[in-house]
């Protein structure tokens, strides 16, 4: 058993490790390559740490908890429950193959002590999000991650990097304006609003219910700009101009899954579904996770560009989440939230990929992708696998979230969701195998090799870092039953909202 | 007499004492004397700040007539968050004086004196609870400012000073108009004025014109930009910090505590006055190609953002907006303390020069960076919190347009705050600019950067201040 | 009408008449003399209105020294650029006017309703008219400014020396031009100056010393000397210097100094901030006011921090 | 009924201050309409208030005493200013429609270059 006051220190201690991570690297300057790299390294390293202790004491049982007044009546918590272990866990592993990657992939370019700097930040605001234990700290590190983010979208500094990063800030600050009002008349109505299974809001529907639905619309706007629900996704595909790191573990993990995230906190934690239905909220979020799948999927296929056909796939795979949440029930919600890690896998992995085909082979269209089967078998494979696992094939990571969300749905009574999940598994196919064909079937195209020379250390390190979360996204597919794995994980948490 | 109240004959004749002896002392040795006055006074403020936490304000009479007869002083929560404002930004500002004002220049004798007389000025504005003792005050700030703002010898300061100097005289003359007519109608020149009802509204429209006039409130802002942009930097921090909210703070005390029952409608055309000064602080803002004009911009737009308290006139806004004044005044410090060393080392503070500048002058850069954060009132930010109390207080009294408007405000200061982040931080630098100039002593920098801090770590931790403040609105203590 | 009446309305008219020569007369410097002839009018009325004390204050410094600053401000510019001093680029007037006559009506609206309000007098008049008795004083207006709103004087006092040490910004830095002003070398002015002189002191000391139960007081008393000062300067006796020197520098202080006194002793002796010493100690506190009124008037007018005695 | 007649004597030389302030942007002719104006409101706060026994109000008169000498410090202040400003720039007015320079632009054309080069 550990102390209480451990259990007071812990969970800040994980959001501010990446925090000092990134004042050393600030401080440090650009001319400290060595120290940089050690530091991201240790950082990531005990930051993972320090969420599987945190993840094996809360399945023992024990609470985290930190309170911090910031104001009267208004409180910073921190706290750990299983799904936030579930967030935690997959940004801390995540983050540490994307600092290996990204330490190889900008070995030559300028500024990357403010890069680092900015993504330990960013990783910290992540953190900080899944470990949030009311609205308003989901609010303050959800603001803080759009601040940090920014920089990074804008990295490059050319004119389409900085039209990029407009564009992110009009969506991502007026999301944040929203929510900001939302959360202004929710603390009118209901105080200090902790989180608690199964919603806090059930008695004060009576009486405010018009106000509770707008709140709820608020919210799920607010948080849909980062979940790219598609009115609002028009940022996702210009911020693919960052460099691959950003937009690997950024767009595919960090800012994406914050904004799907805040909607899971809000339907389970301050709503509660039956309040939801009852607000007769839960058709037009299916409505909307729905068209977002399909259009999503549509916009996908109609992309020549690798990284911004890959972005329109995000958009659509997000909604997964959100559809798993809204229609309820223990299966489609264990779906829904198990997609939270298996889609982090796979996206990372088509991004690291990506980046790699974009760095060495200076490939940026689909049409250039012809025959890098046989000049990169390694890096082709991992994109194979994760194509496939996008796809739903068994017995990939994939096929199982989707199986637990199509049951969801038949249990939930809801054929319209299950032919959703059919057309846009067929549309991810439509979307994916052509890609998968290229690779491997077609004759090699006339391609000269990219400018830049990567030693022969950074290059393996790229290989290994896709090739590794291409294993992953096996390996749990595989090995999905045992205890320990993300699906028993959603599972337990799954109980505790729909039993 | 009370020890409180003699500190606060302290807090006006220590600045007031060491002005005389710096024009007492040959021009080339008053450094010294100002820098030590200047670092004398905020002493005084740790106990006040314990008499006002302890009985809620610290009341003065002088030569024991009592009001009406007399001149009361009286320090209350606002008047001592805006004068640990002026105390913090006046010793960051001091080493970039110091610096800019060395004894050989000829100015520099001048300076050091008005320095002071300046100091005089603002902390008593901030103590008056006597109408007239209120406009000798101001009038005494004014002169002092237009002063300084005249020591940059250049054709666009000169000319700013002097069109400041005939404003001011102006908006002083329709103060003291507005002070007769109290006077004609209750015979006393106390701000604290018992027994009326109503104050008879033609007074009290003047006398609040004359202060939106030196507060530099929306429509009768129109010398702030080209005085702020054009005086020398350490003049511009101080004058930002505290000269303006100086005649803010005695407006709000007129408002709530001379005025009776001030008439909604007028509340409410206050407040719309504000919304308009915001809306048009900001776009100015955006559009400005020079730096210092940009921040003077955002200074008019925040201080309409100050006068929605007037139509929210509830507890928690009081709090809030008394809040925003302690981290605005902060964050405007830093970021003209910031601009005052850009100038210095790239000759000149137009956007087109910013690019690259977080390589050359990094403190700098993350100074405008953090005092931004400031100013939109992202969460951890001192701003934040004061944004917060308004927008709940907002909330309970069921002012959506307010609510509305206090948020878009956050988003409207976002949009010149990252133009200027963008083209300091992100920007290429496309040519190398010119020469660079020697860089002030990191000192400056680091005076700016402490500001700056200040501004958001107080954000973090506001419960000290907001009990003070939480100690009664002005018109509520009686 | 009955006479006193119609010579209010006579006074009014000169004063509106005057005051649209400065407003609207196009030759610069006869608008500046008629605000001259304007300030002596204005202290015509103040006389009719029973306020001797604003009558002394207007003629000596509304008038009198207002107007000769213009002028030799005024002079400087003539010098620096003839053609640009007098040039007279005016907006258009018709919107001017109309302006104009909106603020008049304002203000005499303003005016004739707050007359017709019913009004008791003051309650702070009232206070001053009970309490004069036990400071010993008989002008009520010294008992005000001295006494009951003392500190109000102080930092007017603070004005005054803050608008010399602003204009030193300024004048630190330009040359300076002695023929601008010791211009007048004839011997009839020089026995002139030799009656003026003693005169002026006499007036000013008996202006001071009175000042306590009569109308006077040091504003007025500074003001004439102020004059003198002037005029010495006028005359060559006295000749601008650009050296500042410590006994000028002591002169200007001189009168806040005073008044801080008078604020912190009794504080030392335990009573309350600025409580009434007496009559020696008013004073005490208007002789010196006096001294740094004089001085720094007159320096504003020589726009010099000190003064030289001239070559005979 | 006196007063009656000298408030509308103040009114009327505030309305001719406020006309000279706008019309002319020569800086003496506004310092001078300034100082009309000023005498005006002098003028209103001695006749406003009630009188006692017969005598004008003495703390009205204290404020005016107070104001006149306010009000030469700041004249003669502004005069400085403006000597100074018309040495600088060549012209002694504050419009920016007349002078670009005055909003930190480039000089005009013929920027009269004389009026800067004498001084120190």
């Amino acid at each position: 058993m550990i102390s209480p006051w451990t259990t007071q220190i812990l969970p800040p201690a994980v959001v501010l490790v990446s925090t000092l991570a990134a004042i050393v690297i600030f401080v440090a300057g650009e001319a400290r390559q060595r120290l940089r790299i050690w530091v991201n390294l240790t950082a990531a390293l005990l930051k993972l740490l320090l969420v599987v202790w945190i993840g094996l004491e809360v399945l023992a049982g024990t609470t985290f908890m930190f309170r911090f007044e910031l104001l009267p009546g208004l409180e910073l918590i921190l706290h750990a429950d299983a799904l936030s272990i579930l967030f935690a866990s997959l940004s801390a592993v995540l983050w540490l193959v994307t600092t290996v990657y990204a330490i190889a992939y900008l070995e030559h370019s300028p500024n990357r002590a403010r890069f680092f700097g900015f993504f330990s930040l960013c990783v910290s605001a992540t953190m900080g999000i899944a470990m949030a234990g009311n609205l308003l700290t989901l609010f303050l590190f959800y603001e803080l991650l759009t601040l940090t983010t920014w920089p990074l979208v804008v990295h490059n500094g050319t004119p389409e990097a900085l039209a990029a990063g407009r564009s992110y800030l009009r969506y991502t600050l007026t999301g944040g304006v929203v929510l900001l009002t939302a959360l202004v008349w929710l603390y009118g109505l209901a105080g200090n609003a902790v989180f608690t299974p199964g919603g806090f809001l059930a008695p004060l529907a009576a009486a405010h219910g018009d106000a509770l639905t707008l709140i709820f619309v608020m919210l799920v706007a607010g948080f849909g700009v980062k979940a790219g629900l598609i009115p609002l996704h028009g940022w996702l595909p210009k911020a693919m101009v960052a460099p691959a790191p950003v937009s690997a573990l950024l767009h595919a993990v960090a800012v994406v899954k914050a904004g799907a995230f805040g909607i899971i906190r809000t339907v389970e934690d301050v709503y509660g579904l039956e309040l939801v239905a009852e607000l007769g909220m839960r058709l037009p979020l299916i409505t909307v996770a729905s068209w977002t799948i399909v259009i999503g999927s549509l916009l996908a296929l109609r992309e020549h560009h690798l990284k911004r056909r890959l972005a329109y796939s995000t958009v659509s795979q997000v909604s997964y989440i959100v559809l798993g949440i809204a229609v309820g029930g223990l299966l489609a919600t264990s779906g829904g939230m198990v997609h939270l890690v298996h889609q982090g896998l796979m996206k990372i992995t088509l991004f690291f990929c990506a980046g790699i085909f974009g760095l060495l082979l200076g490939v940026k269209r689909i049409d250039q992708l012809d025959g890098l089967g046989r000049r990169m078998p390694w890096v082709s494979g991992a994109f194979t696998v994760a194509a496939l696992g996008m796809i739903g094939l068994p017995p990939l990571v994939g096929f199982i979230s989707k199986w637990y969300l199509a049951s969801g749905a038949l249990a939930a009574g809801m054929p319209l969701v299950l032919a959703v999940l059919i057309t846009s598994a067929l549309l991810n196919a439509a979307y994916f195998l052509p890609l998968v064909r290229r690779l491997w079937l077609n004759p090699p195209g006339t391609l000269v090799e990219a400018p830049i020379e990567i030693g022969r250390l950074p290059r393996l390190a790229l290989m290994s870092s896709a090739v590794a979360t291409a294993a992953l996204v096996v390996v749990l597919g595989v090995l999905a039953a045992h205890p320990l794995s993300p699906l028993n994980w959603v599972v337990k948490i799954a109980q505790g909202y729909a039993p | 007499m009370t020890p409180a109240a003699q500190l606060l004959i302290g807090l006006v004749f220590v600045p007031l004492s060491t002005a005389l002896v710096a024009v007492l002392l040959p021009p080339r040795r008053r450094r010294w004397a100002v820098v030590l006055g200047g670092l004398a006074w905020p002493c005084l403020l740790v106990p006040l700040s314990m008499a006002v936490a302890r009985e809620q304000s610290v009341v003065m009479v002088f030569g024991g007539w009592a009001p009406p007869l007399g001149i009361g002083w009286r320090l209350d929560a606002l008047g001592l968050v805006v004068l640990w404002v002026h105390a913090l930004a006046g010793i960051a500002a001091l080493p970039s004086a110091w610096r800019r004002f060395d004894p050989d220049l000829p100015e520099s004798g001048p300076f050091w004196s008005l320095w002071m007389i300046l100091a005089t000025g603002v902390n008593l504005a901030l103590l008056a609870a006597d109408l007239f003792n209120l406009y000798v005050a101001l009038e005494l700030t004014t002169l002092a400012a237009v002063a300084l703002i005249a020591t940059d010898d250049g054709i666009a300061a000169l000319a700013a000073a002097m069109r400041y100097l005939l404003l001011a005289v102006l908006g002083s003359l329709m103060y003291v108009l507005g002070v007769g007519l109290v006077y004609a109608q209750t015979g006393s020149l106390a701000m604290h004025q018992p027994g009326i009802e109503a104050l008879n509204n033609v007074a009290l429209v003047l006398m609040l014109t004359g202060l939106m006039v030196k507060a530099a409130i929306f429509p009768l802002h129109v010398w702030l930009p080209h005085a702020y942009s054009n005086a020398p930097g350490p003049v511009a921090a101080i004058m930002a910090a505290v000269v303006g909210k100086a005649a803010l703070v005695a407006f709000w005390r007129i408002w709530f505590e001379t005025a009776e029952a001030p008439p909604a409608q007028l509340a409410d055309f206050l407040g719309l006055i504000g919304a308009a000064a915001l809306v048009y602080g900001a776009i100015a803002a955006y559009l400005q190609p020079r730096l210092k004009m940009v921040i003077a911009y955002s200074s008019i737009s925040h201080f309409g953002f100050l006068l929605l308290l007037l139509p929210l006139a509830s507890q928690q806004a009081f709090q809030g907006a008394g809040f925003h004044l302690l981290a605005h005044g902060l964050a405007k410090a830093a970021m003209f303390l910031a601009a005052a060393n850009i100038v210095v080392v790239l000759g000149s503070d137009s956007i087109r020069h910013l690019p690259g500048l977080d390589k050359r002058m990094p403190l700098e850069a993350f100074t405008l960076a953090l005092a931004g954060v400031t100013l939109i009132g992202l969460p951890p930010s001192g701003g934040f919190t004061g944004k917060w109390m308004l927008l709940s207080a907002a909330w309970e009294t069921g002012g959506w347009f307010w609510l509305v408007l206090i948020v878009l405000s956050g988003l409207m200061s976002a949009a010149y705050v990252f133009r200027i982040l963008a083209l300091t931080c992100f920007h290429p630098a496309r040519r190398a600019v010119h020469h660079l100039h020697p860089r002030p002593p990191k000192i400056t920098s680091l005076a700016a950067l402490t500001l700056a801090l200040l501004a958001v770590v107080i954000g973090l931790y506001p419960h000290p201040v907001l009990d003070l403040l939480g100690a009664g609105m002005p018109g509520m203590v009686r | 009408m009955s006479a006193p009446l119609a010579v209010d309305v006579l006074l009014g008219l000169i004063l509106v008449g005057l005051a649209a020569q400065v407003a609207i007369g196009e030759h610069l410097f006869r608008a500046i003399v008629f605000y001259v002839a304007f300030g002596l009018s204005m202290s015509v009325i103040w006389a009719r209105l029973g306020a001797p004390d604003l009558a002394l204050a207007d003629a000596a410094i509304g008038a009198g020294l207002t107007g000769a600053l213009m002028m030799v401000a005024f002079r400087r510019l003539v010098e620096i650029d003839p053609k640009q001093a007098q040039a007279q680029a005016t907006r258009s007037s018709a919107l001017a006017v109309l302006i104009g006559v909106l603020a008049a009506g304002m203000v005499a609206t303003i005016g004739l309703t707050a007359l017709t309000l019913e009004q008791q007098p003051g309650r702070a008049g009232l206070q001053v008219m009970e309490t004069l008795g036990d400071t010993g004083l008989g002008n009520p207006i010294t008992g005000v400014l001295l006494v009951f709103r003392g500190f109000d004087t102080l930092i007017e006092m603070t004005v005054l020396l803050t608008a010399f040490v602003g204009s030193r910004v300024m004048t630190t830095r330009s040359r300076f031009y002695v023929a601008t002003i010791a211009g007048f070398q004839l011997p009839l002015v020089r026995t002139l100056v030799a009656v003026i002189l003693p005169l002026a002191a006499l007036i000013a000391m008996h202006l001071l010393w009175i000042g306590s139960d009569q109308p006077g007081g040091a504003f007025q008393a500074g003001s004439v000397l102020a004059g003198a000062g002037v005029l010495l300067l006028l005359t060559g006796t006295l000749l601008p210097a650009s050296k500042s020197r410590a006994l000028v520098r002591l002169a200007l202080v001189a009168g806040v100094a005073s008044l801080c006194v008078l604020v912190l002793a009794p504080m030392l002796r335990g009573q309350v901030a600025m409580a009434y010493l007496g009559r020696g100690s008013l004073l005490f506190a208007e002789a010196l006011m006096m001294v740094s009124i004089a001085t720094s008037l007159t320096l504003l007018f020589a726009g010099r921090p000190s003064l030289k005695v001239g070559r005979p | 009924m006196t007063s009656a007649v000298f408030v509308l004597v103040a009114a009327a030389i505030f309305g001719l201050g406020v006309h000279g302030l706008l019309v002319s942007a020569h800086i003496m002719r506004k310092l001078l309409a300034l100082n009309l104006m000023l005498s005006a409101l002098f003028l209103l706060l001695i006749v406003v208030p009630a009188t006692i026994d017969g005598r004008p109000d003495p703390v009205p008169q204290a404020l005016v005493l107070t104001g006149i000498v306010i009000a030469v410090s700041t004249t003669a202040f502004a005069l400085a200013l403006m000597v100074r400003l018309f040495r600088k720039q060549g012209h002694a007015s504050i419009h920016p429609d007349i002078d670009p320079r005055l909003l930190g632009r480039k000089a005009p054309s013929k920027a009269n270059k004389t009026a800067q080069g004498d001084d120190r």
